[in-house]
């Protein structure tokens, strides 16, 4: 079964985003790799001379892979609407990643802003994808303001902790198990991915753990793995973990028993 | 006339943000822009007046997480 | 680059249990979806008219591959080396998973028999694979009694409670940095198996997970890519966890941007 | 004669292990064999005499962990 | 030195609910065990045969601690502000332990709810102990709203599970170093009420733990002193955990040492 | 209940190491302000003109607390058995804490050299305290070589990392319901101590984390607090923690309480 | 008169919320009051008219955590 | 004659441990003796004879965890 966002179909439950790679080559492979069908871009100042914008606009279009254009640095609700717009007109979609940022020691969101912000962008047409946390209260609202996906973080964007607080995350998945749900920022490894979809969480947004990787596009296709691992296993039925050991090869018929050896 | 251009301060004689753009080089540039903390789409460019001390953003694609 | 036991080849670093499973075609379902080249087994009296062992051996065949055969439930170095012995006739081969349990309810391997029997095992030509803790001072006596493999738990047998140790693991790894080290026992999804080959594990081998999944032949799927998505993630170079947030978007050139509000 | 076969008390009149075997009806059957704790390879059951109250184990390929 | 809680100055960093305790009795001589000079309370339905608030109140008043009132089960605002009222009114204190739940099974706070009740109760001359998550924005807020000290979970209420998040219990922390940060909820040993007050929180607020316990009077005695060692530990400057081994015994001078055997 | 360590009865359950503090006037505060009965020691070389050890011998017998030498940097058998020997006639006692080293990066305990230690020495009228693993084969088999007391690491040697594999000693305890259990070493905080006391282990020993601390003194009375809150929390009786949250508050009588707004 | 008291629907004569309390026997009792949703200090009772339909809740101090 | 003390070289006269000890003012010290791996009791030290190359250890109390 495909992801399912805004009317979009994805076959790929990973999203890959495009900063911090050695150079655009890596990157282009890193995201071929990858398997991902969108990508996180974000917009900021362009100098006339350099042009640094528009050699990058280049290379995503050469992606051929859908954008998702985020709010990264904005602390204000002012400042994220307006990034918001510009991005819509830059990127040509009504996608948008939407951060607004409340301290900048762990980059997690300022939910309260962030609430406001969704509903004057869902109001103004876009489809946004909120960066949040597993607060169930922010959640309610951002749905109420209109948004269709929730991306909660697993840990501080850029620490590659994994999941900071899998019980939370939980809870989050049981308390909307029809909202598409990502986790978004802390991703360090494979396993923290495969241990998100199988809570159940419907797709993987990452970038650091990629790009800051010795061979960026071999972790990419480590993490399409990891990432179809994790599904898999959920759609699969996982066991219960168990306090104590319960043999796997049967004991009946174990040569050499005699009652006074049985346990 | 003195204004403020993605944070630094600039000289320009451009009446309107369209030619503020086009003064800059970014005639046929892939940019979006902001007259103080305000979206001005492309369309709208031709029209907005720029006054001194206006704030301008002209922003392009970058890679983001 | 393959994985090297005794001089044996393996493609896939996922070995696999033979037990539990709903069905025989189950079983032969799961083997096939894992991809896994070794799979283990037992021995276990025979009754004339059953002939239970004799269609299980039919089955194995059928499978052509590897077969690991293990001492399950002996608690003596006697049943363990007699056990041994009848199971290389049996399945003509002188591999074995040498298990000398020490208590029932961790299931857990008894250290100095374990040691005692690889002794007289490797003296009598056995290629023996013990099923072993993340103890150093045993793995080095086992490594000097003739073992080229090591197999320390994850976690007790059937559990399913993945990496119980992970730091213990972590010194076991580094300090043989050239043995082949198997992840055996404990293992309870495919983000556990990632974890233990991001470490630097060389396989992973496991039973439960796979035979008590809702759908085992779709669990050993997703275990073979998690142990895949792990390797090439410790082959790749895994970023370094942090302890604060860090952008993943630049900073630098972002809109709005003022020094008073510069963090 | 009484032994004891996979931890069953049996009644035998065969000579050797591989007598008892073939009695048992395990003639083509893959199978290995122990007589008191000690493995005894196929070769040799033609050659193992079997004693009152020997324990003999008679063992096949089964499913493990 | 002692804690200050709106002008309040406790010696013990230690608050206890009354809730759920076997008997009168046994509440009785749990709170004196516990040392607690602050205990939470709540208000409910009379009826006027069993007057069971009565008697509750008189039980309390020997108690001579100060009350804590909590707005326990409000899920709006409105009702928030009106039990806060009437609790006030009940207890003669314009402390008052503020609960807005916006979900049965996590029992976890609505934030948004929460800091507008905050505001409310603040602008009525309400001396507000918000129980909210470790959420920096809500705490943002809610420092705004007038409140002077923050009750962050450790986990679900009644849940046991001790600290879910101990890296965003640290962040809160660093972020607010001087606002009187209590733990409030969750919290199961006192080996999780010390490692609370080893972070740096100021104290810890629990019930189910010692309610519950086989003997509660000796569980408050058990978290008093947990909670007292963490303090302790705190002011007098822990070690950083290190990844490897170091001799605690000097090494210098040991005998029948060799060059050939050193390390 | 006090401890009874070798018929010797004891009522702090906080054993101390004396090395590695700033003065010998720290180390003398430290240890009155632990309330520890039991102290570790251990040889070296001495040097005629520096005469080290009998300043330190003064200091110690000031303290008029028991001794308990260790063979600490011991990596064979004969190295730890002519150690004890030489301890015996110095401190003039049969008690000593008997390390093995396997490794020295984990300074983990060589398991075999430590049972054979074990047994020799018990042979010779020692009581042996064996500084061990979780391990219950070593365990079973010291105590058959006469140990009464067996000390499991909570994880490596001043690491302070706390007990890195809880399941174990959980196992450990349960095997062993009788046996003096005293987790040595890896104790970075009074939170661990009170957690080894709360899985009802007997005693802790530690040595860094004091003497380490900014203030050794009173982190001494830290964690002699947190042995005593963790013993005090077992024999209370902890509660089990729950996966969901439950009102710790009554229910019934919530005011405003209507049907509609019941969950 | 009916209205609803603590969740209950009840009967009444009494014109004011204090009367209301006294003959439901609370003259001495620790309470706190509210109607509709609305907190009414003690003081206020007297003059706090019911009307038909009115929910009224009088609570006591109970254990809470 | 050419013994190790404590790991280092050293050149002595002294016959037994004893004198070795007192020669190198440990007389009244508290201290604890090996010879060649093995321990030496305080009692056993007058008769312990010294030989060429003998490793001796002569160690005393000191801080330990």
């Amino acid at each position: 079964m495909k992801l399912h966002l805004y009317g979009f179909e994805a076959a790929s439950r990973l999203l890959l985003g495009t900063a911090q790679y050695p150079s655009p080559q890596v990157l282009h492979d890193a995201v071929k790799a990858s398997g991902a069908e969108i990508v996180t871009v974000s917009l900021r100042r362009e100098g006339a001379r350099e042009r640094t914008g528009q050699r990058f606009w280049e290379l995503i279009k050469e992606l051929g892979v859908r954008v998702l254009p985020n709010t990264a640095g904005c602390r204000t609700v002012k400042e994220a609407v307006t990034t918001a717009q510009m991005a819509r007109e830059l990127f040509d979609t009504t996608w948008v990643k939407l951060e607004v940022i409340a301290n900048d020691d762990t980059l997690q969101p300022d939910l309260f802003g962030l609430v406001e912000a969704a509903r004057i962008l869902s109001g103004e047409g876009f489809d946004v994808f909120p960066y949040t946390t597993e607060d169930l209260s922010a959640a309610d609202r951002l749905l109420e303001a209109g948004c269709e996906v929730l991306m909660p973080w697993g840990a501080p964007i850029g620490s590659g902790q994994g999941l900071a607080n899998p019980a939370a995350l939980k809870s989050m998945r049981a308390y909307f198990p029809e909202t598409p749900l990502i986790v978004d920022a802390g991703i360090g490894a494979p396993s923290h991915a495969a241990m998100a979809m199988e809570l159940g969480y419907d797709a993987v947004l990452l970038n650091t753990a990629v790009a800051k990787a010795g061979d960026p596009a071999g972790m990419a296709e480590a993490f399409a793995q990891g990432v179809s691992a994790g599904r898999k296993a959920f759609l699969s039925g996982l066991m219960e973990p168990r306090d104590m050991a319960v043999p796997s090869t049967p004991v009946a018929g174990t040569p050499f028993f005699k009652l006074d050896n049985a346990s | 006339m003195r204004i403020v251009v993605n944070g630094e301060v600039t000289q320009t004689a451009a009446a309107t943000l369209a030619e503020l753009c086009t003064a800059l080089g970014f005639s046929e540039a892939r940019i979006a822009t902001a007259v103080n903390g305000d979206f001005v789409p492309e369309a709208a460019r031709g029209q907005r007046m720029i006054a001194q001390g206006d704030r301008i953003e002209i922003v392009a694609p970058r890679q983001g997480g």
